[in-house]
């Protein structure tokens, strides 16, 4: 199964009319990453809630289609029938478990709708418990009474409980230590080795995107500018925000010397100038389309197919 | 991170602070029982003193009437605690009443959204523009004097208030990422109006109406200082201090004084309860 | 404006017989109007009876002790004279010479017809007093024969024609000035005369604080008595508080109050410095059971109901002695009452005669359940209530005490089922008394008590012009109230005037009003 | 900006309109007849019934509520039926009195309020503050009506430092030329400071009762948001760089603690205005709209009360929507216009 | 000869719960010195000790610090502001929300010429606003006059963090602290400060105690980096050594969380491709 974004708008406030997110058409599959990496601002929850289903899309649509594996057909966005496909995983763990429910009652809730038998759903409750490497006393406590790492860790089980195709990680680790971080992802991958859920990371987090990530979709400004598989992205980025914002990731290691930094131009307040493309003749207003760089991989700039050009300024 | 550890460190300290014993809570329960089970208990022991010239008139306080007697010759004592029991169901039947309507059309507001939304508010914002003792005053003298009334009087003008509170809470609540949560486990609308929305916003109006109540009562009394709560013999606190006015100004100042008391640590009571389920609950 | 004064607050009222500057008198009400026929408080009554002359004035006779009583009749005011012709169906009046309205108009009889005829038109509820006029038409029936003589064409001679020529009701206004503010909706100028007056009387108003108070000031213009020896400045000042507006007077704020409540009465009594007048009127205050009521058809359950009224707790306890007792509906000292001290009770409290008389009309102790109404706003009848319900609650009846707004109350005069009322008539006539109060289809008959040989004798006695004959029909109706009680006749009222020491000239009135020019300070 | 502006005038609008629709119908509810106590209690029916004419009682309530609309547009608000008098004019003549103690009784509220709101969190969790609430327990439990009869007892009458409530002027004192209405300032205006004085002595007492009563609310909110303020982390940057406690309470703290100050202004003018007013007027013997409110109620004198209903609810409204502005201007996280 | 040297630094809760225990390290001049740990590992407080900006209810128990050899901290007494200045997390907080970005300047250079504390009085001369101006442009900003002018609200996390580091600058501070100063920015922006702070190192030369929990970023800004876990340093020496012998295990979990090794190798089914 594989859930579908074609051409999605949103535009936010009928007279402000933020235009958030431009024409973005994405894939989700099970058993992949597909990681959207952006600035902020840029539309990234924006898209996730759309693909959730939380969301309207002023125009574009979300969709299930079969692959090759043999699911079912999907109707649109918000049919009961999706919502056992999606689930999510928010950016605040602790703010996305009802505060006056136990944990118990808040990972079993979607078993519940499902109709599942009460002893049946607890077993399964413990289980997952287990699996995201949580003790099962902590089923008895309340969200402010567990710490922020291991709220995560419930969001996730939660998120795992009723099988889901596909789960939305809205900055899964952004409110994370660094430890707590790294244990999360490592969770994150081996619960999709096992259960062959599909991923849609939202994260502005270069190094998770490449502890994680199948494929790699760059927004930008309400638009995807680069998208393809990760190693293509992340080693040969083409587009020139791609290319700066891959080059801003500080190496983890002294003595890797890191100042490529590629500086944009911005505005005064610090945005990002709208003719921020280096490159003279800049495209993404009107949007050039995407062009191929590589297998499975593409890019909206026009100078982007030679990446001499773009990557020289 | 620390922003969350921190806070649940802190949040649990003050708990464990509160549980300690918070001192002006201790006390404020303490008066609001003690003048509860005098209100019950002692009109059955004692009477009512609602019987004219059962003692001299004016008699200063004492210790056979520790509040003295009124211009009647009522004991001031036993009337005000049989005051206590009007006043005190009064203030809490106000309070369950506003909270219940309030939340209700609060939640109702915030759950349909737009075009109901937007006449409630217009309407909550009508009432608010009305002065809350002359809109009560005319009620009461619309419908009647009965304390009843001018407690349904004090209702409405109370409820605007809840309304306002109680929508924005739920709005607040509604946009929380536990219900978008919900919603992806498959709740539907109403399972999360009830089991989610309804809960977590309900503590909020829960905590301003015992403020409400502290308030009713100072106004149900204020309007039958005015003389349009209770009808004579029935004892209540504003009455009594109506009817204490020339008394006092002449010098005796017992039968306006107490009653005036009791208004306060009543009210100073469910004050202080109101601030301390506020820091409790939240 | 002017400076601080002194702290006595009398400016330069120092001893003698010298006009003082200015007297503050405290009404318990606000002015709420100056038209003569449309004033509803004492304060309103108040003013207009200063601001505007009458054809005729009553005498009063000083006691030496500061107050001026109703000498009998009436005096010659704005009229220099008024004569009853041989029939005693004409009134003649002649108008003093050279008087002025304050606006610098001349008085003239055209003036007279007019204010008279407005008097008895429906612009104010005076018409129903001017039947006692014995007018039949006010068009034709009063006529200016000339610029200073106005004839009054009667049916029939009656001493309370004179009596309430002297009233305020009957206060002489300038025609032009109001008709040229007259609209066509509003002929007699209603909206005008509420706010402005074309004074006749000693006082012009000079200046209002609305809702608080009003100045008045000698008027200029005003030759029909010499005004000499009158304040200079009268401000008439609201004091909603009776206790208020004594501890004003204790400390100087005012100098004169009117209408004291008992308990300020008394401890105004006891205060050094301040004077209480204590004046006996016939103002009845009873409890009227209502005919309607089938309860209450039965004579005996009235008769028990007064027999449980606590009299003597009312009159010493609520009224603290200043009240007189009231022998039926025309108590002393009303003309005519068959009461000539003021001491006799028709049905004293006994409540085993109570007890008696329930048990034969078929209530045992505690069967009876009756409802009081009692307006709010009178202080002396809401604690009245309180010492009722007490008392017949001791003698084994219920009663629920229903405080109302006045607005309430005097709507509802008529419907409800026994109801505290108080009222006081002008001029004290016992036959008006009963008439208005006590007659057949009247409708301030609160009670709808309804008696043919009352009426019939009421109704004698009014056509009558023979003083003994009319004594004789009255105390025979009064009787026969006495004996149905309509009413539990409680109590008469004092009323009570308090001043600060040396203020004298407080006059008993027949229409219970002061008369400003005829206070004076001494010391 | 522009758009909000027409938004908030818009809300106004309707508001108002509810105020007059509402005022009507719950005055309609009212017992009694007016016209019998227009006419008097010694008028006949016949006398009743022309009364009930005049004031247009006779006809139907949809008639009556038309003709309350279009004189309520034409800002005519009928003639009182006790007075006789245009009840605007009533109203107006009547209105710099109760202006004059709700603007001194606002002005006390605010600057206890804000000061004891700012000594609290200055001295926060210490005795100061919990003096601080205490007081804010004890004046928000305490019923109006019977503090200002025990002060009048013991201030007035018992110790004799303020003067006896006979209206607004003691005895000997003249109004001084209406400019304002206000006496205090029209008599400073007038250039006699002895009639002010005296003006000012009058007013304290019912200004400070109704002050005092109402300042709970805004020192509970200054309380926190300077608490909020101080502990914020921009104190905390104002704090590294050794800036002087009176520049961080004041630039820091107060500056931002006095925003939500001005929304709850509204109320607490609501409270001074309509709801602490009419009882003090009245134990006051204050000439001003509430004790008119009062009486006109006693009376059952419809117009007129009516009047004080819409008026009072009319500059409710205004006052919010004002306050509206205000806070828009005051505070730059609101202000449209100068959004980037 | 260190700049800042901090010895012994123990710190409390009114109630008695440590929450950093027996503290040392040192700052030399024109260096960055880091401190990473655990979320709730008293990093924030040990950086606030140094100011003297404990929060209510928090204090130093114990411990001493000197700063150009000037003692100011001993236990719980502050014995004199240290010449240092600080920066924060959430720079768009750290702001007066109520001011101009210009007022604030103003107010900053207005106080520090009447404290004098930086020693150079003759620089009262010159008006403030174009001292102000100056300073701003000095952090990178392109349109000084457009940025004073405006509140902080009005611009971004990053511009405000500038301004914060040109304030911090002004008082000409012989050591800055950072407290996670780039937490929340996006990483382009989070590049452009951290150069902007390592240019600031290199012109004035100060001492930079720089907390953060990204090791990315420390690795990158720091010569020396102290290691903090549950309120105590586990480890502390030069960049080098921790990222590549580290001593403590809690620094190798730290590293190996930080390490962006691609996905586990059993994973490759073919899915990836996908
Ligand atoms: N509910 C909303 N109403 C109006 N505008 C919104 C709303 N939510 C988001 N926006 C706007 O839409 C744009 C995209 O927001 P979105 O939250 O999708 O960005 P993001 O990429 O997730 O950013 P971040 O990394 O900061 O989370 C932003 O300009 C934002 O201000
Ligand atoms: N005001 C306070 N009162 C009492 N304890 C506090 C207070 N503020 C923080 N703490 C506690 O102090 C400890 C250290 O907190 P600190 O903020 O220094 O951690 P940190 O290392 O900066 O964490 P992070 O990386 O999450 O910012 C934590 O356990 C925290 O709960
Ligand atoms: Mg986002
Ligand atoms: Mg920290």
């Amino acid at each position: 199964m594989e859930l579908v974004l074609a051409d999605i708008e949103v535009v936010y406030g009928k007279r402000t009319r933020n235009h958030a997110v431009r024409g973005v058409s994405l894939r989700v599959r099970r058993g992949e990453t597909l990681a959207v990496v952006g600035e902020s601002g840029s539309g990234k929850t924006t898209i996730a809630k759309v693909a959730a289903g939380l969301q309207k899309a002023t125009s574009g649509t979300v969709a299930w289609q079969a692959t090759g594996d043999g699911g079912v057909g999907g109707g649109p966005g918000g049919s009961p029938a999706r919502r056992q496909r999606v689930h999510m995983v928010f950016q605040h763990p602790v703010q996305s478990l009802d505060p006056s429910w136990r944990i118990r009652r808040s990972v079993k809730e979607p078993l519940r709708y499902l109709g599942m038998a009460d002893d049946e759903a607890e077993r399964l409750v413990r289980r997952l418990i287990a699996e995201v490497g949580l003790d099962a006393q902590i089923l008895d406590r309340y969200p402010r009474e567990v710490s922020g790492g291991q709220a995560q860790r419930v969001a996730v089980a939660r998120a795992l409980v009723a099988d889901p195709e596909i789960v939305i990680l809205d900055e899964p680790t952004a409110s994370l230590d660094q430890t707590v971080r790294g244990r999360i992802l490592t969770l994150l991958a081996d619960l999709q080795v096992r259960t062959g859920v599909g991923y849609l990371m939202i994260t502005h987090d270069i190094s998770s995107v490449r502890r994680l990530a199948t494929r790699i979709a760059v927004m930008y400004r309400g638009l995807i500018v680069e998208s393809g598989p990760a190693a293509a992205v992340l080693e040969d980025p083409r587009h020139p925000y791609t290319q700066a914002l891959i080059s801003a990731v500080p190496v983890a290691d002294p003595r890797v010397r890191w100042d490529g930094v590629v500086a944009l131009p911005r505005h005064p307040d610090g945005t990002l100038a709208v003719t921020s493309c280096p490159v003279p003749g800049s495209c993404h207003e009107h949007g050039p389309g995407l062009h191929e760089v590589g297998p499975d991989h593409v890019a909206g700039c026009t100078k982007a197919v030679d990446p001499q050009k773009a990557a020289t300024t | 991170m620390a922003v969350v550890d921190a806070g649940a460190a802190l949040r649990g300290n003050l708990v464990s602070r509160l549980r300690v014993g918070n001192p002006a809570a201790v006390v404020a329960f303490a008066v609001l029982g003690t003048i509860l089970t005098l209100g019950i208990v002692v009109p059955f022991v004692a009477g009512s003193g609602d019987v004219a010239q059962e003692y001299d008139g004016l008699l200063p306080p004492s210790f056979d009437h520790p509040f003295g007697t009124d211009r009647f010759g009522r004991d001031v004592f036993l009337r005000c605690m049989a005051a206590a029991r009007i006043d005190i169901a009064l203030g809490l039947a106000v309070a369950v009443a506003v909270l219940l309507v309030g939340s209700l059309i609060g939640a109702v507001s915030a759950t349909f959204g737009r075009g109901v939304d937007a006449v409630v508010m217009r309407a909550t914002d009508v009432l608010l523009a009305f002065p809350g003792v002359v809109l009560a005053l005319v009620i009461t003298a619309s419908l009647g004097k009965n304390p009843w009334y001018a407690a349904i009087a004090v209702v409405i003008a109370f409820i605007p208030l809840l309304v306002r509170l109680a929508r924005s809470k739920a709005l607040e609540v509604r946009s929380a990422d536990y219900i978008a949560a919900a919603r992806l486990s498959g709740a539907s609308t109403w399972q999360i109006a009830t089991r989610h929305v309804l809960p977590n916003s309900f503590k909020y109006p829960f905590v301003q109406s015992t403020l409400v109540a502290s308030w009713a009562i100072l106004d149900f009394a204020a309007l039958s200082f005015l003389g349009v709560g209770v009808q004579p013999p029935d004892a209540e606190w504003g009455a009594m201090i109506a009817e204490g006015v020339g008394d006092n100004l002449l010098g005796s100042w017992w039968p306006s004084f107490f009653p005036g008391l009791m208004i306060l640590l009543t009210a100073a009571s469910f004050q202080v309860i109101g601030d301390w389920l506020d820091r409790r609950l939240r | 404006g002017s400076g601080p004064a002194s702290d006595d607050g009398t400016g330069g009222g120092d001893g003698g017989s010298a006009a003082v500057d200015e007297l503050v008198v405290a009404y318990s009400q606000d002015i709420d109007t100056l038209d003569p026929h449309q004033f509803k408080t004492d304060a309103g009554y108040g003013v207009v009876g200063n601001i505007y002359g009458t054809l005729l004035q009553e005498s009063y006779t000083d006691g030496g002790d500061g107050v001026l009583s109703y000498a009998g009749e009436s005096a010659p005011y704005l009229a220099e004279s008024a004569t009853w012709d041989e029939t005693q169906t004409t009134l003649t009046f002649e108008l003093k010479e050279g008087q002025q309205f304050a606006g610098g108009e001349p008085v003239t009889a055209e003036d007279v017809v007019w204010s008279l005829q407005r008097a008895l038109s429906d612009v104010g509820y005076v018409q129903a007093i001017g039947q006692w006029l014995n007018i039949t038409d006010a068009a034709t029936d009063i006529v200016a024969t000339s610029d200073t003589t106005v004839e009054l064409h009667v049916t029939h001679y009656s001493p309370l024609i004179e009596q309430f020529l002297a009233f305020q009701i009957f206060a002489i206004i300038d025609k032009s000035a109001v008709e040229a503010q007259a609209a066509a909706d509003d002929p007699w100028g209603a909206g005008w005369l509420a706010a402005e007056a074309t004074a006749s009387g000693p006082y012009v108003v000079e200046s209002r604080v609305p809702g608080q108070s009003m100045t008045l000031a000698k008027n200029p213009e005003f030759t029909a008595t010499d005004l000499g020896d009158a304040p200079e400045r009268i401000v008439v000042q609201s004091m909603p508080d009776p206790q208020q507006a004594f501890l004003a007077l204790q400390n100087g704020a005012v100098d004169v109050i009117f209408g004291m409540t008992p308990d300020t009465a008394e401890a105004l009594e006891q205060s050094d410095g301040l004077e209480l007048y204590d004046l006996e009127y016939s103002l009845v205050a009873y409890v009227g059971f209502n005919y309607q009521d089938p309860v209450l058809q039965d004579v005996r359950v009235r008769q028990a109901l007064s027999y449980l009224m606590p009299y003597d707790a009312l009159r010493e306890d609520v009224m603290k002695g200043y009240a007189g007792a009231a022998y039926g509906a025309v108590p002393y000292p009303m003309r005519d009452s068959l009461d000539e001290t003021g001491e006799q009770v028709a049905y004293p409290t006994d409540v085993e005669r109570a007890q008696e008389l329930l048990a034969e009309a078929g209530y045992e102790p505690g069967e009876l359940s009756l409802t009081l109404s009692v307006p709010a706003s009178d202080e002396s009848l809401s604690q009245s209530a309180v010492f009722i319900q007490s008392a017949l609650r001791d003698g084994g009846v219920e009663v629920e005490v229903n405080e109302m707004s006045d607005a309430d109350y005097n709507e509802n005069l008529g419907s409800m089922q026994m109801f505290l009322d108080s009222w006081y008539s002008w001029g004290q006539d016992s036959v008006y008394q009963m008439f208005f109060l006590l007659t057949t289809g009247v409708f301030t008959n609160y009670t709808n008590f309804s008696n043919p040989e009352v009426d019939e004798l009421v109704r004698q006695a009014m056509a009558t012009a023979d003083p003994d004959e009319r004594r004789a029909l009255s105390q025979r109706a009064q009787q026969v109230i006495i004996d149905e009680a309509p009413w539990a006749f409680l109590f008469t009222r004092d009323y009570l005037v308090g001043t600060r020491e040396g203020v004298t000239g407080v006059t008993h009135a027949n229409d219970a009003n002061l008369r400003f020019d005829q206070l004076r300070v001494t010391n | 900006m522009l758009r909000t502006t027409g938004k908030r005038a818009g809300v106004a609008l309707v508001s108002i309109l509810g105020v007059a629709v509402l005022t009507f119908f719950i005055t309609q509810l009212l017992p009694g007849d007016p016209a019998r106590i227009a006419a008097g209690q010694y008028a006949s029916e016949e006398q009743v019934a022309d009364v009930r004419a005049k004031y247009g009682l006779d006809q139907s309530v949809p008639a009556q509520f038309a003709q309350y609309m279009g004189d309520f547009f034409r800002m005519d608000l009928g003639t009182s039926i006790r007075t006789d008098q245009p009840v605007r004019d009533e109203l107006t003549s009547r209105l710099p009195a109760t202006l004059e103690l709700g603007l001194t009784a606002l002005l006390i509220a605010v600057l206890l309020g804000v000061g004891l709101g700012v000594t609290a969190a200055v001295h926060r969790y210490r005795i100061g503050d919990r003096l601080v609430q205490v007081f804010v327990v004890l004046a928000s439990a305490t019923a109006v009506f019977w503090i200002a009869l025990v002060a009048i007892t013991t201030l007035v009458n018992g110790w004799g430092i303020f003067t006896s409530p006979t209206g607004r002027l003691p005895r000997g004192f003249a109004p001084p030329e209406h400019v304002t209405g206000l006496y205090v300032v029209d008599a400073l205006l007038a250039g006699d400071p002895a009639t002010a004085g005296a003006a000012l002595r009058t007013l304290l007492l019912p200004a400070l009762l109704l002050g005092v009563l109402a300042s709970p609310s805004i020192v509970k909110i200054v309380r926190s948001a300077t608490i909020r303020a101080l502990e914020s982390d921009f104190a905390r940057t104002s704090r590294s760089f050794g800036y002087p406690a009176r520049s961080i309470l004041f630039q820091d703290g107060l500056r931002n603690s006095l925003l939500p100050v001005i929304t709850n202004v509204g109320l607490v003018a609501g409270f001074v205005l309509a709801g602490g007013d009419v009882i003090i007027e009245q134990l006051f013997a204050w000439p001003g709209i509430g004790g008119y409110a009062y009486s006109s109620l006693q009376e059952n004198d419809l117009f007129a009360l009516r009047g004080y209903v819409i008026a009072i609810g009319v500059a409710y409204v205004l006052i919010n929507t004002v306050l509206e502005f205000v806070y828009g201007w005051v505070d730059p996280r609101v202000n449209l216009a100068e959004g980037s | 000869m260190s700049l800042l040297t901090v010895r012994g630094l123990s710190i409390q809760t009114r109630t008695g719960v440590s929450l950093v225990r027996d503290l040392s390290l040192d700052v030399g001049a024109g260096e960055v010195v880091g401190i990473v740990g655990e979320s709730g590992s008293g990093k924030t407080m040990t950086a606030l000790s140094l100011l003297g900006l404990l929060p209510d209810g928090v204090h130093v128990s114990a411990g001493e610090a000197e700063l150009e050899g000037r003692r100011f901290l001993d236990g719980p007494r502050m014995l004199a502001r240290p010449n240092a200045t600080m920066i924060f997390q959430n720079p768009t907080a750290a702001l007066n929300p109520t001011m101009r970005i210009g007022a604030q300047l103003v107010r900053l250079l207005r106080f520090l010429d009447r404290s004098g504390t930086d020693g150079s009085a003759g620089r009262r001369r010159g008006d403030v606003r174009e001292r102000a101006a100056a300073l701003v442009s000095s952090v990178g900003i392109a349109d000084p006059a457009a940025v004073l002018g405006r509140y902080p609200h009005q611009l971004s996390g990053g511009m405000n963090q500038r301004v914060m580091i040109a304030m911090a600058i002004a008082a000409r501070p012989s050591l800055l602290v950072a407290d996670e100063p780039t937490t929340g920015l996006d990483v382009t922006v989070q590049a452009q400060i951290l150069d902007l702070i390592r240019a600031t190192v290199a012109q004035h030369g100060i001492g930079v105690l720089f907390v953060s929990h990204d090791m990315g970023v420390i690795a990158q800004m720091c010569q020396r980096v102290a290691v903090m876990y549950d309120g105590e340093v586990r480890e502390f020496a030069a960049v080098d050594d921790i990222y590549h012998r580290p001593g403590d295990a809690y620094t190798r979990e730290l590293l190996a969380s930080a390490s962006d090794h691609p996905r586990p190798e059993e994973v490759a089914d073919g899915t990836r491709a996908g």
